[in-house]
């Protein structure tokens, strides 16, 4: 299991200015879902992905239109990182007929295949299976596939089933586990024996990368190279990326569990400012990071004044079916 | 006399069985020092102490199995599965093991626990967070299958299902936790399992329902009582032993059954139900249908979700037009 | 014409769609290099290669969820729980990503999965090798349940379940691998799921069951005749879809419905289908009653069995007496 | 994870004696079996114990009567380990009414609580479920927990979250992984991805030993150590026992995907002769391991005479209820 520090870009700076901004949406996103949800728009509960955008983003900078993403019911960021457009997503959380899946499934079970998103889990642990799943197919396309999850899935079945049959079919897939230090209101290390997610990879004979999960750098690197690997047909990796949730766990949780002291010291390594500075650094003038933020909040303005506006689906006209024909 | 609150009804129980009995353990996902995601068991793991009250990992499978085991080697667990969609991890541990062990051990001993779940859907949680798995287990011999429908009744089966040395399905609809209603009448604390009640008596027309449903119905027979409708109202309690003879006495003098589930017609228990009412009754028997669910999974969205449950108003609605339609000439 | 065995019949299947659709993969545990502990698959994969019929570890969650998430990428999967008592550690990817995905996706896209088990009671398996798990997943919505009585059905159903675009839940029951019997009818090498079969007419009363049940029923019908008792019996073919227009008619014909399954009469598709033939038809009913098994799990030693198992002489057992009763004198 | 070789007895030799004895009782006891198996006196199927009964006999040493075993559907071993007379346990293979569980349980899922064999499970990963709560009880009552498995166990959803927990809450639980090489008919490795079962152990910073299974010494004194260990409260061990089936996988298992070379191998690495080896190496007289051995027979020609006169249990006079009251 290596560490390995940031590198330098193996695509072009824009790769990364675009992606910054895919960041920026995201987290610009969940503080309106935030809104929204107080405003009572958004409905029943939502877990906000605040503070983890380097993950889904770093991750799915490595990745092809074509190859699969599943996500959990943390998975505002992990749809609009594969590419789904903010005005359905948004519409989905609002329960409108306009949502991407015409409201009926809810901010905790987003699915976008036309973008690849096989779908978002509800149930701990399912983003893996699904993820297991497509590596199957995706064997046979040349593709590859990406499970997120978090620590507390870690403990979960699926984890166990779904690693050691990935690792002996040799599927292309990456299992990226999200630790961001609890599972709801309990700490990684109380139900977590050991206490290392990425040493688990070991039982299977799986290579396994921790990444600073704030670091948009490192996460596409450690991800470039799994995906370089599945590709090459040599199977799945477990990457385990460290990172924090800025909200509480979900809509109704204040997050008494942690201390102010462990908030302050992660939010000065908040992924998006980070990457703010390293494009700076990196030579990017100001200006042009400026305009893609200055774009980034119109694209999500728009986006929420027509969700806000669409109508909501009828019962008496909608037509579901049971059974696909 | 104070109203009780169905969460706080579940704490109680919880509570005062820790109490009476040492043998009783409570474990789950955040129940111990977060208090449970429902907020319904706060404060046990202080009062009891965390080798009786503790957090688990997220591992449904392996608590079923924990619990089965302990349950057997003499301890009394209670756990919780914080949803009930999550039972599907937890089955085979209940089914393959809890289920089978006093029948197949021919008695050699007995399996006293019970696994509490939120169930139900109107929360606006989705599809994989409102369902209600009691029909999933309603076929496996050897299992009980709770399901309240008031604070009292919460507190009264709680306690019974904690007291029964047979393993326990227990549902808590999640509409139903911030209900109040009157705490246990005296003699009520502890309600035998396997009974029906009856919640409201009538003469014209049996409804047969559980947990939620119940309120529902009752809300239903006062708008139908208006129409001269005289509604006689079941409220289950268990899925499984069913209380046929209940169901079949209210029928024999009413002539006519409602059976209304919050789930799927097909493969539901209130098809099961009227099956068993015709078995045994069906020269009683006038009419007898269903209010159940579209078979889809459950809509997320306001408007769709609304439309789907079976609530007071659809209640009185299929009563009207049901019985509209039957004495309309032929 | 030669006489196809029930096994065979099975593979057939298998082996004529993995030949037909390139996107139909094949696995399970002991299926491929072994040919499966039924020896319903053997010569697949040497047929087929490694990369579409393979062997998997223990893992029967993991083995769910794999053929979910292939199903939805593009791929055919049909896969092999190999005794329908281990489903309850398959269940969660079915119920709650398998069945949910084509209704809550908005049909973006479909599930094309078959699982297949091996069912039922009679082979001295004991309680957790012979349970019959259709009715666990009966209420789950946008899953299928099929359940062959014959090698005919045997493989006319599992072809058209292999090319159903749903979630399918497949039953084998073991007691009918060896049979052996007459190939599909030409016109029905594909069995449209969903659909009812008439199995035998008759006019007295209408025996309603599946699976291993149906050859039951006709044999029963057969000994029956001979009291000048004429049997219709319904062969259900699935659980999920009911064909509950198929039964009514029957019924409407008869006015005597008996439904017979092997599993208990508690949260069972009998007593379901009953309460849904009260629902449509009651006043076409004279009678309508449940063969089913005990409330207990299913005991190991023959004498037990074979005394718990609702077999062809039970059914005639039951008709004969329940029409008698009918008859008596008041 | 250390292997540790063969080392003096810790207890007096005859208690050594004795446990031949059970190994012997066990080997003669599923001879017997596959007879009347053949004879159609034992129904449906049975998985015999043959050539691992250094397992079962050399971890059930190192337990005090009171202490718990869950054990397979390959359990014969295992019951008659831990106490189960023979009887009663021919018995209930037969079927019949004096069958320890009155013969509704049969060959696979055998209960024995009197005896502390809180049961065996017909489903693979079962025994680790009812280890891993029988360890919740053990530990308020001051005994042990010890749940037998097999290495295709090790890929099952059970094994992954139920050493986890039991490590989370340190519980007194000995998980025994007996590695006869096959998953019915599968290799370990071919389903296993690292080939390796003990390492799995170090997932959850669980203590891990490797033991040569066929060595009733090696076996006693690594389960000795880790009963010490749960005793102490330093919670639970993963013990691979390296070991091999004589017999097919079940009575209709010829077994054709073993090489003769490989089962040769094995056969002289067979537990029963090495334990009479080293009992006269340790200065046992001939004839005090003669005794023992006519005497075991005895005792089975005698339960298995018993057993077979028993009258199969009536359907009308069985009470069986579905609940206890
Ligand atoms: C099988 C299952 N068990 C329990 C839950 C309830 N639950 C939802 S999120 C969560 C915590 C998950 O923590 P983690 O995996 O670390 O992901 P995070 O929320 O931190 O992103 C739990 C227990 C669930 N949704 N599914
Ligand atoms: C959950 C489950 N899946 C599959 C089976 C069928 N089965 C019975 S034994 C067996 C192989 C188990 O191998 P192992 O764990 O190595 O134990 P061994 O038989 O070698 O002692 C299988 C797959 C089962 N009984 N339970
Ligand atoms: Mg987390
Ligand atoms: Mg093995």
């Amino acid at each position: 299991m290596s560490t390995p520090t940031a590198r330098p870009p193996t695509q072009a700076l824009d790769a990364y200015l675009d992606a910054y901004g895919r960041m920026r949406l995201i987290r610009e996103f969940e503080a309106a879902m935030h809104r929204l949800f107080l405003r009572g728009e958004v409905h029943g509960t939502t877990h906000l992905y605040a503070g983890q955008e380097a993950v889904a983003v770093g991750v799915c900078m490595a990745l092809g239109a074509e190859d699969y993403v599943a996500g959990t019911y943390r998975g505002h960021g992990h749809a609009l990182a594969k590419g789904t457009a903010p005005e359905p997503l948004i519409a989905e959380m609002l329960g409108r007929a306009s949502g991407v899946c015409g409201g009926r499934a809810g901010s905790m079970n987003v699915i976008d295949l036309p973008h690849g998103l096989v779908g978002c889990y509800g149930i701990v642990g399912g983003s893996i299976a699904a993820a297991l799943g497509a590596g199957l197919a995706a064997k046979r396309q040349g593709r590859v596939s990406v499970g997120f999850f978090g620590d507390g899935a870690a403990n979960q079945a699926y984890f166990h089933e779904c690693l050691n049959l990935a690792a002996v079919q040799r599927l292309p897939v990456l299992f990226v586990c999200e630790n961001n230090l609890y599972a709801e209101f309990t700490p990684m290390a109380d139900a977590t024996a050991g206490a290392d997610i990425a040493a688990r990879a070991a039982a299977y004979a799986m290579p396994a990368v921790v990444v600073d999960g704030n670091d948009l750098w490192a996460v596409r690197s450690a991800a470039g190279e799994a995906v370089a690997r599945a590709r090459a047909g040599e199977g799945p990796t477990l990457l385990e990326c460290r990172t924090y949730r800025h909200y509480g766990h979900s809509k109704s949780d204040p997050a008494p569990y942690r201390t102010q002291e462990e908030v302050d010291r992660w939010l000065e390594r908040d992924p998006l400012s980070r990457a703010r500075d390293r494009l700076v650094r990196e030579g990017l003038a100001e200006e042009q990071i400026a305009a893609v933020e200055q774009a980034t909040t119109a694209e999500l303005d728009q986006a929420i004044e027509r969700a806000l506006a669409a109508p909501y689906p009828d019962p008496e006209t909608e037509a579901a079916t049971e059974y696909a024909p | 006399m104070s109203e009780l609150e169905f969460r706080v009804a579940i704490r109680d129980a919880l509570a005062e069985e820790l109490e009476r009995d040492p043998a009783v353990v409570f474990f789950g996902e955040d129940v111990a020092v977060p208090g449970g995601v429902f907020k319904a068991t706060p404060g046990l793991r202080e009062r009891f102490g965390p080798d009786r009250v503790f957090d688990t990992p997220i591992s449904e499978l392996a608590l079923s199995g924990a619990a089965y085991g302990a349950a057997v080697t003499g301890l009394r667990p209670v756990f919780e599965v914080m949803f009930g969609d999550f039972m599907a991890l937890a089955m085979d541990s209940l089914v393959n093991q809890a289920a089978k062990f006093w029948y197949i051990s021919r008695e050699q001993g007995t399996v006293p626990l019970v696994v509490r779940s939120a169930v139900g859907a109107g929360g606006r949680f989705g599809a994989i967070h409102s369902q209600t798995h009691g029909t999933w287990f309603q076929g496996i011999p050897g299992l009980k299958i709770v399901f309240p429908s008031s604070p009292a009744e919460a507190k009264g089966l709680l306690k019974a299902s904690i007291r029964d040395d047979n393993p326990v399905v227990f549902l808590e609809h999640k509409r139903l936790y911030s209900v109040k209603g009157p705490p246990p009448a005296p003699g009520q604390e502890v309600i035998a399992l396997g009974q029906a009640g009856i919640a409201r008596a009538g003469d014209d027309l049996t409804i047969v329902s559980i947990g939620k449903g119940v309120p529902d119905a009752l809300a239903a027979a006062d708008a139908l009582a208006g129409d001269g409708i005289s509604v006689e109202v079941v409220d289950l309690r268990t899925l499984r032993p069913l209380d046929l003879p209940t169901v079949l006495a209210s029928v024999a003098r009413t002539h006519r059954v409602l059976a209304v589930e919050e789930g799927p017609r097909t493969g539901g228990w209130a098809a099961g139900l009227l099956g068993a009412v015709a078995e045994e009754g069906l020269h009683d028997l006038d009419d007898a249908w269903i209010l159940a669910t579209a078979e889809t999974p459950i809509p997320y969205s306001p408007t769709l979700e609304d439309a789907f449950l079976p609530q007071a108003e659809a209640i009185v609605e299929s009563v009207r037009s049901r019985l509209a339609v039957e004495v309309a000439p032929a």
